[in-house]
């Protein structure tokens, strides 16, 4: 299987769902000739057109808003976001029409459109450049929201959001887009939007992560086994609906729970994990819930040390989770 | 030109939204609903408009003064009826929405929302996927004035004009809104004068003469199919009633302005037109008010009578593809 | 006291703060002649006059973009937004914009803003008329979230809101607005931003709630206690910066939580506040942490068996706190 | 008429920002900085704009493009430098903030955001406060042309066009967003042709004339602090450098094209003018030059050494008041 990095499953995933399917088209700031300040549509405007692979105006909304019209009228739009920090000016077109299009309409209307967006810290790109806003969107029913933390997973996961009726936000973990590397199987395959997956089993903690937090939460398991600790590492991968099941059965076997996102703390992500395990896990809990988070400011700070002090890192993970499995 | 059956059609489909809006407001008296939002005063821009398009093959995306509108696209009183009441056959949204949150799948109109200028965005991405296709639709939008400052309302636009897409944005301009006079919403004297600063073309027009804006709209969905672009119609008009049935219009206008302005009342202008050409007799009028007095008593009565909707599977249900909807 | 309702305690406290500080002046759609869609700047407007209760046009980013350039300038801006549910359009100006200001200056510049919205359901105003906002922005770090549930507070806390140098978001149950009535000091008073308040003691379980819910909630435990079931009822009144020391001394008195909203399920405020108490109040726990929330729909249905079935009330508060005692 | 001290302070300035925005691009190169996004082509627009207004008293809300303007308001390379490399002692945002984020108290810059257009209505609410308070500061905003599609924009704008504030909207047209063209953001010439739409007054200038901009500038202010309302002006200008050091422009636009405006660069256009009227010789420039390279060589070299922020309690700190400022 050829190895590829991250970027590329996420091309790849366009490239074959365009010529799949002529109703997909892609739409954002710099996607035409410039293929996307990180390359994610490159060669996709030559092979596709400029009909196709649109080069819009300098505002977010209404490349969603152009995206859900014509995802009514049938067609399959691609809504890129420059960087996940520029969603905020979408947030009305995303949370109030298209996650509630087809409820208002008690299922006459669907909007089948994606919107990707680059997210995370790390990459020295301060709090305009490195912001996590899954946690906005997974409070929204209606909405899908997927992430995927290796190739694999991301390629399969974009070709199913394409395909999707529903819309689905799509968020990439900047900082892996080269940095990770997968296999990646040649011929066609999908990977279905809401399950869960243990990547590395283990009897002692649950980390739960997802993105670039669950490459490193691998790395820590790694670091946590010399150690003679058996770490569970269950990549989320689905956001929205939220797999419980797998959630719980894997709380079930460890009695710990640890969950791990670069978000800020106070309801991010790992807020709903966490009661969703105090709810349905109470008796197999033997350790408190555990989370490990960004700090509680507004955002990710530019200087090195101060991004590194926000940051989590395998070895911050190793360390929480260490300290959970002596509980 | 028109026909003498299209221009009684024209008539009476203002005629018949006239005398459901007016239930509407005296169900609200009774309280038997919850909720009027009223598009009287509004009749002439909105039926115009439509059938200056067509039907079932152009799209459309309505605001909640559209009542006339819809009647025009097919949606029905009873069809309202039940949306008043939160009925369970309500049609736009088996009565999760408010009423005047439209949606008829039949005729080319998506869900609207509640929150102003959201449509017209969708209004641009849905022309530009006629212009992708390489159809000959025409998309027709409706807005009030005031709702034209959302920053919303602009990028929509814009799109439209840069990619010349085949997009009428027809601007309802009633003086108000709630309680803000225009003057409160711009800087220049409507919304008509947008246009020279958004690159497309913005016109004005009477919109209380139900001819006069068929003409325009005509004029400019005939541009717009032949791929010269979109274009910025604003139809001068009057918000007659309160802004809705939670509104006290009193507090910010006096009564000697409303009543100036119900002299220029739409369906009385187009009353008078029609008389003179002789298309209407009192005699017809008659059997019309009759006609719309039966058909909005029936509705009414009927949707009393509809169940609401019970608390089952579809009301948890927020996804698409969950079940198949065949 | 004089007894007023919750809406007349909230215009006693910016009449008595525009009267105080002449920096201090209203912003919103309609508020001006027309005194606000619910009447909340009734008055104002003849007693200080156009410059000082500012009709805006009907675009809430400006709403707030402006009002966050006046608080630059100095001011003191109150901003209304005529319903929650339109706050999604002034989105990128108070996450990205008022919350950050402070922070990304290293505290050179705040923004003195008080951000004023009706907010919740069971009022019949359908998915459009009904939301709660409140998760959203109790997520980012840098806003103040609060929502009184009673008038003494009302005015209380929104006067120290309008002192705060901080954004400060203000959530009112519009439900109560008239419903709602209570004893007001003639005095002035201030209630401070931070500390929940536990309006009712109990031993048996403790109930965590706000605005409209924590009314319904005093109603829950008066039905409980008829059956011997003696519930704590919290008031949190400010959801950001969250109380955790009230929230925690609570549960340990009682080993068992249940939290109240009317905003949905997952990710809902319920979800940090379970996510504290698995974490820090593990083993003062007997039961599972219980929420009871909204339904994970788009919004609030408008016909009324919809609505009944979508919104809490003290029936369904009593019966999930029932079940929680006697776990 | 300004004097030749003021003309050659001007130079100065521009050149000062010239020099040091190249150092950025070296050092960026030599990998002792992440990230730089340069003011090269622009610096007559910003450097005239400030001349034409009162430092330490008028307002001013500026884009990342603005090293120059910032120069001009007396932010130094130093502090440019230690913001470059995330250094304790930037007085920005203390390291928080990358570099070109502007913000400086002492001469009325609030903080901006990586957001774009987000300051226009900011500029609006203190030129509304402004005229709130009877005083006849002015404000200057500044913005690329691509980013006046975003509907923030348009409100803003529309703020101060309804109440006459006295906000000065200088948009830098320098022909690209990144990688689009203007055709790709409006279907309008160019954002001056946008202010009719908005009604207020809009202006074209020559943005590589720094003299031509000083003069529209301080024409528009007079008129703000007379009460006159609002102007939007646009300076043409062009983007010689690639977007930013992330960017690689040749992936859309040709060298010729690049080489071709590099003719029209503004610092040469200001020099050839000074020249000719005998305020600048050969002689000082040479003089000019080694001050600049020794000023941008010091701050350069003291930004390198000084301390990265340390964290301390005063980085978990998100709210004012919990601490006295003293
Ligand atoms: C984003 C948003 N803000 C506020 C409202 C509340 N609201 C409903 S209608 C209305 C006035 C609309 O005025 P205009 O656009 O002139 O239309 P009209 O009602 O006069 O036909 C307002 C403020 C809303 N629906 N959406
Ligand atoms: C809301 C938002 N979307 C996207 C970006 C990413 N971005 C930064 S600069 C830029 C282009 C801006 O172009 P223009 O306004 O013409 O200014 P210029 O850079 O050309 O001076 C883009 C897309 C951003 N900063 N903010
Ligand atoms: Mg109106
Ligand atoms: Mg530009």
């Amino acid at each position: 299987m050829p190895e590829m990095t991250l970027i590329e499953a996420i091309r790849q995933a366009m490239d074959e769902e365009m010529a799949r399917d002529p109703n997909v088209f892609i739409v954002g700031e710099d996607v035409g000739k410039r293929g996307g300040v990180f390359r994610a549509t490159m060669g996709l405007y030559e092979k596709y057109g400029e009909s196709r692979v649109i080069d819009a105006p300098l505002a977010e909304l209404s490349i969603v808003g152009v995206g859900i019209g014509a995802a009514l009228y049938g067609m399959r739009p691609i809504c890129e976001i420059q960087f996940a920090d520029y969603i905020f000016p979408a947030f009305n077109q995303i949370v109030g029409e298209a996650a509630r299009m087809y409820y208002r309409s008690n299922g006459e209307w669907t909007v089948p459109v994606v919107i990707r967006a680059p997210y995370g810290g790390g990459i020295s790109g301060g709090l305009y450049h490195s912001q996590s806003v899954e946690a906005f969107f997974a409070h929204v029913p209606g909405l899908k929201v997927v992430i995927p933390s290796n190739p694999y997973d991301a390629k399969g996961l974009l070709k199913s959001a394409i395909r999707d009726p529903n819309p689905v936000m799509f968020f990439e973990p900047k900082k892996g887009y080269r940095l990770i590397r997968g296999e990646v199987p040649e011929e066609e395959y999908l990977v279905p939007i809401g399950p869960a997956k243990i990547s590395r089993f283990g009897r002692d903690v649950s980390i739960f992560a997802y993105g670039m937090m669950h490459y490193y939460a691998l790395q820590a398991a790694e670091m946590l086994a010399q150690e003679g600790i058996e770490a569970e590492v269950v990549d989320l991968r689905t956001l929205a609906p939220v797999d419980k099941t797998t959630i719980l059965e894997s709380v079930k076997r460890t009695g710990k729970a640890l969950i791990v996102h670069e978000d800020n703390l106070t309801l991010g992500y790992g807020a709903e994990v966490a009661a969703i395990i105090a709810e349905y896990a109470f008796t197999d809990l033997d350790a408190p819930v555990r989370r490990l988070a960004g700090p509680d400011v507004p955002g990710v700070p530019f200087s090195p040390p101060l991004q590194e002090w926000f940051m989590p890192n395998p070895e911050k993970i190793a360390n929480a989770a260490r300290e959970l499995a002596r509980f | 030109m028109l026909s003498k059956e299209t221009k009684l059609d024209m008539y009476w489909t203002m005629l018949l939204s006239r005398r459901l809006d007016e239930r509407a407001w005296v169900l609200h008296r009774q309280g038997r609903i919850a909720f009027h939002i009223s598009g009287i005063g509004q009749e002439a821009a909105q039926v115009g408009a439509v059938f200056a398009l067509r039907r079932g093959y152009d799209w459309f995306l309505p605001y909640y003064r559209d009542i006339a509108l819809m009647l025009a696209l097919g949606y029905t009183p009873r069809d309202f009826a039940l949306s008043m009441m939160g009925k369970s056959e309500d049609i736009t949204s088996a009565g999760r929405q408010m009423p005047s949150h439209w949606s008829l799948r039949s005729a080319n109109v998506p869900s609207q929302s509640a929150t102003v200028a959201t449509q017209t965005s969708h209004a641009a991405g849905i022309g530009l996927a006629i212009k992708l296709r390489g159809e000959d639709k025409v998309v027709l939008t409706c807005i009030g004035e005031g709702s034209t400052s959302q920053g919303e309302w602009y990028e929509g636009v814009n799109w439209a004009a840069i990619h010349r897409l085949p997009v009428i944005f027809l601007v309802q301009n009633n003086q108000y809104a709630i309680s803000e006079r225009v003057e409160r919403q711009m800087a220049v004297p409507g919304p008509a004068a947008k246009a020279c600063g958004l690159g497309l073309d913005g016109r004005e027009v009477d919109g209380t003469d139900i001819f006069q804006v068929y003409e325009v709209i005509a004029e400019v969905a005939e541009k717009a199919r032949r791929g010269e672009g979109p274009s910025l119609i604003e139809a001068k008009l009057y918000r007659i009633t309160p802004h809705s049935s939670d509104d006290d219009d009193r507090t910010y206008r006096s009564r000697e302005e409303v009543e100036a302005h119900k002299k220029r009342d739409p369906l009385l202008i187009a009353q008078a037109i029609l008389e003179k050409e002789g298309v209407l007799t009192p005699k017809k009028l008659e059997e019309l008010e009759a006609k719309a007095k039966r058909i909005v008593d029936e509705a009414v009565a009927y949707a009393e009578q509809a169940p609401y909707p019970v608390v089952d599977d579809n009301v948890t249900r927020v996804f698409a593809g969950e079940v198949s909807h065949a």
